[in-house]
């Protein structure tokens, strides 16, 4: 179990990462997302997994997960809500004040436009 | 207390006093700064006097306060007999120089800021004159650059005279640092920075490992201080500068602060083959390429540089012989450099002020038109040639005989005094070149106005100092012969040796050499056209103006293209990093230790169930990724990422992450499509396909390092400090949901940061959306129109219907939250996604005329709820956020719980609605602004 | 007075009954604060409920209640089984059902039964509101289709509201 | 016997969870898409109250009314979106 | 009152805070009177709290009464005490600025914003938990991109886009830190992390130390290290001059981070990772340097270039905390002392001259002349003496005790190196930009510039003026941060007083 | 008994869950399809909700009622979504199966 939820964390980090690596903002939120999710996962994780021991007192519970990554990670979400939240509304900013929606605003366009004329062009005579 | 217990300081900070008093004095009239000026210099002066006897009753006076005593650094003073005579120099020739530019400086030059400018640098001259502490000189030191920066740029709007000043800043600049460093070395092998310590100290640093280092940074300050080869080439572009600048810092001061830091450090640094061979080497070079090059400089100024430059080279030569009685020459011809260079300065100046230029092929034959000033040029170029009678003379004798005494032991040492007489012929022929090419050779050429006499003031000051030339040149023994010695004695730090300033030691090899350079000279000077025509051709012309201005092109574009280079304005670039650097102190970190990678706990086995839900998650994370350029279709299985995860809380025991982790999940969701709508609906074809496959390995080199960091910790066991919760939430905290006992009780504090990031989001979104024009589509990515139908009536009717109902949810969560899953968090997004779904069918304009409430206050009143919870623990002087429950029973209704923490959870609950539903409603509202624009750009 | 604590009885009602079901109990204390909850939340969210919800005769409301959960019943064996039979035998297909209802309530309980039942889903309503148009999975015959709903749930619905 | 029925439920729901999953990821329309998610919404509410029966808790009711709630949104949203663009007016 | 002292200087903007937002209402100039006078109380408050604990003592402060480690606590020593103060006293100046040229009328919630920011940082300073550390961490940067964004503009903007969203990243890698930390240690307090430290078994260590050296990447993205300080020039360049001149402390959060938490964790005392950290900060401190020097160097306008010299003087010191002696920590508290102070004036001053340039800006090339060119010139020269390290201000004196303290490190020659070719290349820049400001008068064109406020400027002035009174001061100033350091330099007696505090302070 | 009611409820609920499901994924029009989840699973996840509202009820010996309310939030919400999601699709004419019948061809 410990490896696929592992797995599952490296694999949600790996997209998070792509996606934040791109050009344009609104990927870039999503990347951000999906690595928020990741980080959410793991620090979870980090009170090791349980099965059915939720940490409510009860008198018949025998063993109880482990209470404070939970409260870490309702932290970390909350936080990461508000995070979102400013970044997708700076991203419809800046895509007013600069022109478009490319982190980098106008300048780099230009050059992607050039490199994709290139690319087909290359693409087209192989 | 003794006034006189302050003097030495106040010395050297007076003048900085007077600087922005004669600056002021300016608003008055250009006399007042003069004024100021010398009477700031005789104050001074004038403090000098009740202390001047110490140095010749062999006394050295030191006056220290502490300062920064855990560098050992002390505000300390020092006078002996060095320093005094330095400090003479710099006060009466800095006299003379206020004097001169006072006639100098025409009507529009600001006579305040240049006054203010010279006092400062006379201040900072002082200063390391005076200097008891090696560190404290240094400060003084780098501010003689700084001042001589300004000074030299006086004529700011000249491009020579900016050019100048930048690259004598830069290169004295660049050697002030090597001294600091050589300073901190010597103060370390010394355990002091106070000279009285370091000078006693000379065998302790010569013997010690840095010993070298520290000579050469320390000589790295002198040399480019002093304009010694290599580092000769700023001076005669600092000539730029007014020429009583010239006159004072370029004859007098500045360039001898590097000679007198040889004569100041002698007993510490001197006697060793390094110091012989660096300092000798440079001053020996320096002397014979200045004489050389003094030769060929039509502009006047230009050959009194470089012939300054030989002559610091000579005086550094001496010091490089390292005996006793080479360094009374130096110190001797200190003096005499000083006074006929000075007076040299002036009458150049005196000479530009009258012909317009300086250039000695236009300015000939001035005998006529200024006898005076002729005779006092022609008398101290001679001294400069080292004609008997003249005080140049006596200094150039000794100094000839130390380069012969010099030839004693090393076969390769009959160079010396070769050497020192050819730079003596050129000494000669240019000083020649100064009296004939000006004073006769014909009529002038291509001046604009007829040369006359200057103001009968300007010729005061080089009256004084030729006189000087020549009274130190005939009486010698009178004139400079006790303060010399003095001197001689501080620098040495012992008795002085037995000198004799006579003019006549019989017919020697010194004065055989003198007749060679004085006949060679003469015949070199006349023979000059054809040494200036072998010069211009053979010789490549290296302008060091240039050639500096190049270098810091050079600098500039290097330093453009590195910075450039990493730092391109792209947030991918700088991301990349980021993750690079992440994973490299991951595996770096982890590879230090010899630990293995897994542990050795007992694993779970995988069930079906977590099994399908992983695999949900993969594949979906991995489409995320492969599709993100259909955006709406991206966010849509994010959607579902975010469903499976909390799904997977639950299965994993974490019911409160699951509720929030859904609520959060499609206000997020609402959020995003809110933005899309203003955003490109596809993502456009990326850069490069290299760029592509370096993400793509970046990020599954990211994924692989935390999945192996996720086993590494799964695979081991720990012992955490979680237990104390689980014990005491119900006793302590009153809660049996620990998890909620954890974020209003044990880790509150956690979560009163955590409302206030949620408002600041909520407010900083706010702010941003003000005046925020957007232009929204008109059309789907397909090219149709919009629906007109804004609130399908279906819609409505439910969604209505469902809002008490949510509300009631709400308030459920809530309330239950203390002892079963939920509280003021969850419930909070829950009726805030009641309000926004009213919003979302409903339409802002008919919601918000029932929903009243503004959510500024709403955020307010929650973070006070919060607070104020915490305050009232406060007031019973318990620590903040203390909390407390107590178990009530009321008739019919039943015993039930009051928790302070429940307080809490209400302004945890308000912040969250009002922050949420501020963001989601104020980014709704930016479509009406937008629509408001279509709508005028239409019409 | 009395309208003003409870602008809408029902709902209170309904609120309250919620009340007690969510914390699966019937304690006193949650019939109290079940109570103070069903007239506060109706208060607050009085706005939001302008139009005034009358209901003629209650026991209709809850025979339709059982009809709808009986034709629920039946409709997911029905689907169940179109969807695993070939699907080549579906002949899916639009109709419009004209409507006589006039209370959004109304319309909106109607087309969520149509959804919920036989075969068909509301997909929209025309901008009069006189008509339904709704999806079958599998049309036989029409005119029956928009019969049985007729009769089935838009008149009880009609009695209800009417 | 109970729980040999749980375990043939959660066989089942699982293969509904990817069944779901294949329309939300090959669609081939966004309604497509947002059907299966409301689907997956829908099929979560369906392993949480099995997840509740066969662990024997009644901690996984709160997320599963907050399912049905919450996914009713999601659906919304985004209809709206196809619909009008600007969801909130 | 003392024994409530530590929690004071973070409630007091949170108050500020919420009483700003009822003051909305009441309109700007209610909200100034709430802002300035609380800030005001702050400095004050911030005083005593230093003055406080300067006594020596630790003031350990369990909040919700939980020990340590369950609970979070507050830690007041001399060097929170420290920051506290030095924030405050930036705040003020600031505050008074950003109202003085009308700021807070260019946005909405300004002061708002503002208070919330002082409440992270303060918070960030105080705290002794890892994890609350990181929610502070978040508080301070939200308000940060508030304040950074406010009044828009496009470079202002774009700025703002890469400096959230390399934070998040940053956020991100701080949670896998934490995570990890706690997965192995099971705690989150600092001095119990410390302690526990201690006895990782062999096996562990290699996993903390991973974990560790993540969190240092986290600090640096902060403290603006190499190569993580991509986000900065474009941020601070483009801020308004208020803002900027308030985030003079910012990256210095960064460096505080490094110095309470690694210098706690990897303390000889706590025990296997000793000193893991100072030779990679040690090492990157002086890339960051020479790289910063180049930035300065090659800066096309002022305000750039002053962004670059902020982040030279992050870097020098970092080659202070790296090279990790008692002595050299000193030294870069003097230092960060100076350089946060007169970093905040030349963002102060570069506005200054970019509002008398008008239409010319702070671009690097000629204008027509400016207002008060003389009194501005003499200004520029002060500062940017200050700030390259030159005497007699305090910049060359904070150099100098740093490079007096690296005297005792192997790497000395390197340190030297770098410090004095960066000061070099600083002032030859400084030079540079000096002399085409206020030298290189062009005068055809047409002069629309406008003086500052006096309100502004004199804030800029009086800032500037604190750099000749730490010189004059330096000698109580360096006792300061000797107490300071030597107290930093025995973590055993922050984890003893940390983790013996008992609850229940009300009750005695 | 309880064990045999249950254990029915609960795959019978499972079954129309996978049901709704199937139809999602094989029916060939998105119209069609929109059925299978509608009311399929609806009524799946409300048969498992009653087999959970009955074995907690038997359980804890209190009647456990509390499930029907998801029921009820689905039943009500379930609809509309429906609703939406076809007007959307009509909106954006998604593609229909050849053999659709429609409202026109009626006319
Ligand atoms: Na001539
Ligand atoms: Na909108």
């Amino acid at each position: 179990m410990e490896w696929l939820v592992s797995l599952v964390i490296g694999v949600m980090t790996a997209s998070g990462v792509y996606l934040v690596l791109r050009a344009r903002t609104f990927p870039l939120v999503l990347g951000l997302t999906l690595l928020s999710y990741a980080v959410n996962v793991f620090l979870f994780a980090m009170g090791r997994l349980q099965v059915g021991q939720a940490a409510i007192i009860r008198p018949e519970a025998t063993a109880y997960t482990d209470p404070l990554p939970q409260a870490l990670v309702l932290t970390a979400i909350v936080i990461a809500f508000g995070m979102t939240a400013f970044l997708i509304v700076l991203a419809l900013k800046a895509r007013s004040e600069l022109g478009n929606d490319h982190v980098d605003g106008l300048i780099y366009v230009a050059e992607e436009q050039a490199n994709n004329k290139n690319e087909s062009k290359s693409g087209a005579s192989s | 207390m003794n006034l006189f217990a302050f003097n030495l300081p106040l010395i050297a900070l007076i003048p900085f006093l007077g600087a922005p008093l004669a600056a002021y004095a300016a608003k008055f009239s250009r006399q007042a700064s003069a004024w100021v000026a010398a009477l700031v210099t005789l104050l001074s002066l004038a403090l000098l006097g009740p202390i001047i006897h110490l140095p010749f009753d062999n006394q050295t006076l030191i006056q220290s306060w502490s300062w920064l005593p855990s560098l050992g650094l002390d505000f300390a003073f020092r006078l002996d007999g060095l320093a005094l005579l330095f400090t003479l120099l710099i006060l009466l020739i800095g006299l003379l120089v206020i004097l001169y530019a006072r006639y100098y400086l025409s009507a529009k030059d600001s006579m305040g800021r240049f006054f203010a400018y010279l006092l400062m640098f006379m201040g900072s001259m002082l200063g390391i004159v005076l200097s008891e502490n090696l560190i404290q000189l240094v400060v003084f030191w780098e501010l003689t650059s700084l001042t001589s920066f300004l000074l030299i740029s006086y004529w700011q709007h000249q491009q020579d005279a900016r050019d100048g000043a930048r690259m004598a800043l830069a290169i004295t600049g660049a050697g002030g640092l090597a001294m600091l460093a050589g300073v901190l070395l010597i103060g370390h092998i010394v355990g002091s920075f106070n000279l009285t310590e370091v000078l006693a100290a000379g065998d302790q640093i010569r013997q010690h490992d840095w010993y070298l280092p520290a000579l050469v940074l320390i000589l790295l300050g002198v040399f480019t201080k002093s304009a010694q080869f290599p580092f000769h080439f700023w001076l005669p572009h600092a000539m730029a500068a007014p020429t009583p600048v010239s006159a004072y810092l370029h004859s007098a001061t500045m360039v001898k602060a590097g000679i007198f830091m040889l004569a100041r450090l002698f007993p510490a640094l001197s006697g060793t083959e390094a110091w012989g061979w660096l300092v000798g080497g440079a001053g020996m070079i320096t002397m014979v390429l200045g004489a050389y090059t003094a030769l060929f400089k039509h502009d006047l100024k230009g050959l009194l540089a470089y012939s300054t430059i030989s002559h610091l080279g000579l005086i550094t030569l001496l010091f490089g012989f390292s005996t006793q009685l080479a360094a009374v020459a130096a110190i001797f011809h200190i003096i005499n450099h000083a006074t006929f260079k000075a007076s040299l300065f002036m009458v150049a100046g005196i000479i530009d002020h009258e012909c317009g230029t300086r250039d000695m092929r236009q300015v000939n034959g001035l005998l006529k038109y200024m006898p005076h000033t002729a005779v006092l040029a022609m008398i101290a170029a001679s001294a400069m040639a080292g004609v008997p009678l003249l005080n140049g003379f006596l200094s150039k004798e000794m100094f000839f005989e130390q380069a012969v005494t010099a030839t004693d032991g090393n076969s390769f040492m009959w160079a010396i005094p070769v050497l020192v007489t050819i730079g003596a012929i050129f000494s000669v022929a240019y000083s020649l070149r100064f009296i004939h090419d000006v004073f006769f050779n014909g009529e002038p050429v291509g001046l604009t106005k007829t040369p006359h006499e200057p103001p009968r003031f300007m010729k005061i000051p080089v009256d004084i100092l030729v006189m000087l030339c020549l009274g130190v040149g005939i009486a010698p023994m009178i004139l400079v012969a006790p303060i010399l010695s003095v001197a001689v004695a501080a620098s040495l730090q012992t008795t002085p040796p037995e000198f004799s300033l006579a003019i006549w030691h019989g017919l020697n090899l010194p004065l055989i050499m003198s007749f060679i350079a004085m006949g060679i000279g003469a015949v070199v000077y006349f023979n000059r056209h054809k040494l200036f025509r072998w010069h211009d051709e053979t010789l490549p012309r290296i302008d060091a103006r240039t050639l500096f201005n190049m270098f810091l092109h050079g600098l500039l574009v290097f330093a453009g293209k590195v910075s450039r280079l990493f730092d391109q304005g792209s947030l991918q670039n700088a991301v990349s990093w980021v993750l690079v650097t992440a994973v490299v102190a991951l595996v770096f970190g982890f590879s230090q230790f010899d630990s293995p990678l897994l542990g050795d706990r007992s694993l779970l086995s995988v069930d079906l169930l977590t099994l399908a839900m992983a695999s949900v998650l993969i594949v979906a994370s991995i489409i995320t990724a492969y599709m993100h350029k259909r955006r709406l279709v991206a966010l849509i299985i994010v959607g579902v990422i975010g469903l499976i995860v909390s799904l997977g809380f639950v299965k994993f025991s974490a019911p409160d992450l699951a509720l929030t982790q859904l609520s959060v999940e499609v206000v997020t969701i609402v959020l995003l499509l809110l933005a899309l709508f203003f955003l490109p609906q596809h993502t456009p074809q990326e850069r490069s396909r290299k760029r592509l496959t370096r993400d793509l390995i970046l990020s599954v080199t990211a994924g692989v390092s935390v999945m192996m960091l996720a086993m590494a910790v799964l695979s081991r066991d720990y012992a955490p400090i979680s237990d104390f919760f689980i014990e005491n939430s119900k006793p302590g905290g009153g809660g049996t949901n620990v998890v909620n006992v954890i974020l209003v009780d044990f880790r509150g504090f956690d979560t009163l940061g955590e409302i206030v990031v949620l408002a600041l989001a909520g407010l900083g979104i706010f702010a941003l959306l003000q005046n925020l024009r957007l232009p929204a589509p008109m059309r789907d990515i397909d090219g149709r129109e919009w629906n007109h139908d804004p609130h399908p009536p279906i819609m409505q009717t439910l969604t209505r219907l469902l809002f008490p109902l949510m509300l009631l949810v709400a308030v459920f969560i809530f309330l239950r939250g203390h002892n079963l899953p939920g509280g003021g968090f969850i419930a909070g997004l829950i009726a805030a996604v009641a309000l926004i779904s009213q919003y979302l069918a409903n339409g802002i304009d008919w919601t918000n005329a029932r929903i009243k409430t503004d959510m500024h206050v709403v955020i307010g009143l929650g973070l006070m709820a919060a607070v104020i919870t915490g305050i009232v623990a406060m007031m019973l002087s318990y620590p903040f956020l203390t909390s407390a429950f107590t178990y009530v029973k009321w008739p019919i209704v039943g015993k039930f719980e009051i928790a302070s923490a429940m307080a809490f959870d209400l302004g945890v609950f308000l912040v969250v609605i009002g922050a949420t539903v501020l963001i989601l409603v104020e980014l709704g509202k930016l479509s009406h602004a937008s629509h408001q624009v279509f709508e005028q750009e239409r019409s | 007075m009395m309208k003003s604590i409870f602008p809408h009885p029902l709902l209170s009602v309904a609120l309250w009954l919620i009340w007690l079901l969510l914390n699966n109990t019937v304690a006193l204390g949650h019939v109290v604060l079940g109570a103070l909850l069903a007239i506060f939340i109706p208060w607050f969210s009085a706005g939001f409920w302008q139009e005034k919800v009358t209901i003629r005769r209650p026991w209709l409301l809850v025979k339709y209640v059982f009809v709808v959960i009986y034709q629920i019943l039946v409709a997911n064996m029905m689907v169940a089984r179109l969807i695993l039979t070939n699907q080549e035998k579906l002949h899916p297909g639009f109709l419009s059902v004209p409507l006589e209802l006039t209370s959004p309530l109304a319309i909106s309980l109607l087309a969520n039964t149509i959804s919920l039942t036989p075969g068909t889903v509301s997909c929209d309503l025309s901008e009069d509101q006189k008509s339904l148009l709704i999806h079958a999975l599998h049309i036989e015959d029409a005119d029956a289709i928009i019969t049985e709903i007729k009769q089935l749930f838009e008149k009880p619905l009609k009695e209800i509201f009417n | 016997m109970l729980d040999t029925a749980i375990v043939i439920a959660f066989v089942m729901v699982c293969l509904a969870l990817l069944l779901s999953l294949y329309r939300l990821l090959v669609g081939p329309d966004v309604p497509d898409r947002i059907l299966a998610l409301d689907t997956l919404y829908i099929n979560s509410i369906a392993l949480l109250i099995l997840l509740g029966i066969s662990l024997k808790s009644v901690l996984y009711y709160e997320s599963a009314l907050l399912i049905a709630l919450m996914g009713f949104m999601g659906t919304l949203a985004l209809s709206k979106y196809l619909l009008r663009g600007d969801i909130m007016e | 009152m003392t024994s409530q002292l530590a929690i004071l200087p973070i409630l007091l903007p949170l108050v500020a805070g919420f009483l700003l937002l009822f003051a909305r209402r009441g309109g700007l100039g209610l909200q100034r009177v709430i802002s300035l006078a609380l800030t005001a109380a702050l400095l004050l408050l911030t005083i005593f709290t230093l003055q406080s604990a300067t006594e020596g003592d630790y003031h350990v402060y369990l909040l919700g009464n939980w020990s340590a480690p369950f609970g979070i606590v507050l830690v007041l020593d001399q060097l929170a005490a420290l920051m506290l103060l030095l924030t405050s006293l930036l705040a003020l100046f600031a505050l008074v600025y950003a109202i003085g040229q009308r700021l807070d009328e260019k946005g909405q919630h300004f002061h708002v914003l503002y208070q919330l920011q002082l409440f992270g940082l303060n918070g960030a300073f105080l705290t002794g938990d890892l994890f609350n550390l990181f929610v502070f961490f978040e508080v301070l940067l939200l308000a940060s991109y508030g304040l950074l964004l406010h009044g828009g503009g496009r470079f202002r903007t774009k700025g703002g886009l890469h400096y959230v969203v390399i934070n998040l990243v940053g956020s991100a890698l701080f949670l896998f830190a934490v995570g990890t930390l706690y997965g192995i240690l099971g705690t989150l307090n600092i001095a119990d992390l410390a302690h526990k430290m201690g006895s990782v078994s062999t096996d562990d260590q290699g996993i903390v130390s991973a974990a560790a050296l993540l969190l240092l990447v986290v600090f640096g993205i902060k403290a603006a290290i190499f190569p993580l300080y991509l986000w900065l020039p474009g941020a601070y360049a483009h801020t308004s001059a208020a803002v900027a001149a308030l985030f003079a402390i910012m990256t210095k959060v960064g460096i505080y981070a490094i110095i309470r938490v690694h210098g706690t964790l990897f303390n000889e005392q706590a025990g296997f990772l000793t000193d893991l950290h100072t030779d990679i900060v040690l090492v990157l401190g002086m890339i960051t340097l020479l790289l910063a020097a180049l930035g300065v160097t090659a800066a096309r306008a002022l305000k750039e270039q002053v962004a670059y010299l902020i982040l030279a003087s992050v870097a020098t010191l970092l080659i202070g905390i790296g090279i990790n002696t008692e002595q050299a920590l000193s030294a870069s508290l003097y230092y960060l002392i100076h350089s946060t102070l007169i970093g905040a004036a030349l963002f102060l001053l570069a506005d200054v001259i970019a509002e008398a340039r008008g239409s010319y800006a702070d671009r690097l090339r000629s204008a027509p002349a400016m207002p008060s060119a003389i009194v501005i010139g003499s200004l520029f020269l002060f500062a940017a003496v200050a700030i390259a390290g030159m005497p007699p201000l305090s910049g060359f004196f904070g150099k100098v005790l740093l490079l007096d303290a690296a005297l005792a490190h192997e790497y000395v020659l390197w340190i030297y190196l770098a410090i004095l070719i960066a000061s070099l290349l600083l002032v030859i820049a400084m030079a540079r930009s000096g002399s085409i400001l206020f030298y290189q008068i062009d005068s055809e064109g047409d002069h629309d510039g406008q003086q500052v406020r006096k309100t502004g400027f004199s804030m800029m002035l009086l800032l500037l003026m604190l750099s000749p009174v730490l010189v004059v001061l330096a000698g109580p100033v360096t006792q300061l941060t000797e107490s300071i350091a030597s107290q930093l330099n025995n973590s055993g007696d922050y984890i003893n007083a940390v983790l013996s505090q008992p609850a229940s302070m009300g009750a005695q | 008994m309880l064990d045999i009611i249950l254990s029915i409820l609960i795959i019978v609920g499972a079954f129309f869950t996978l049901v709704g499901s199937v139809g999602l994924f094989k029916l060939r029009d998105f119209y069609m399809r929109l059925h299978g989840p509608t009311k399929a699973s609806t009524l799946g996840v409300g048969a498992i909700l009653i087999a959970s509202a009955i074995h907690f009820s038997v359980k804890t010996g209190d009647i456990s009622l509390h499930e029907v309310l998801v029921t009820l939030f689905l039943f009500i919400t379930a609809p509309v979504s429906a609703h939406l999601m076809a007007k959307a699709a009509l909106h954006i004419k998604v593609r229909q199966d050849k053999r659709t019948l429609n409202k026109s061809d009626q006319d």
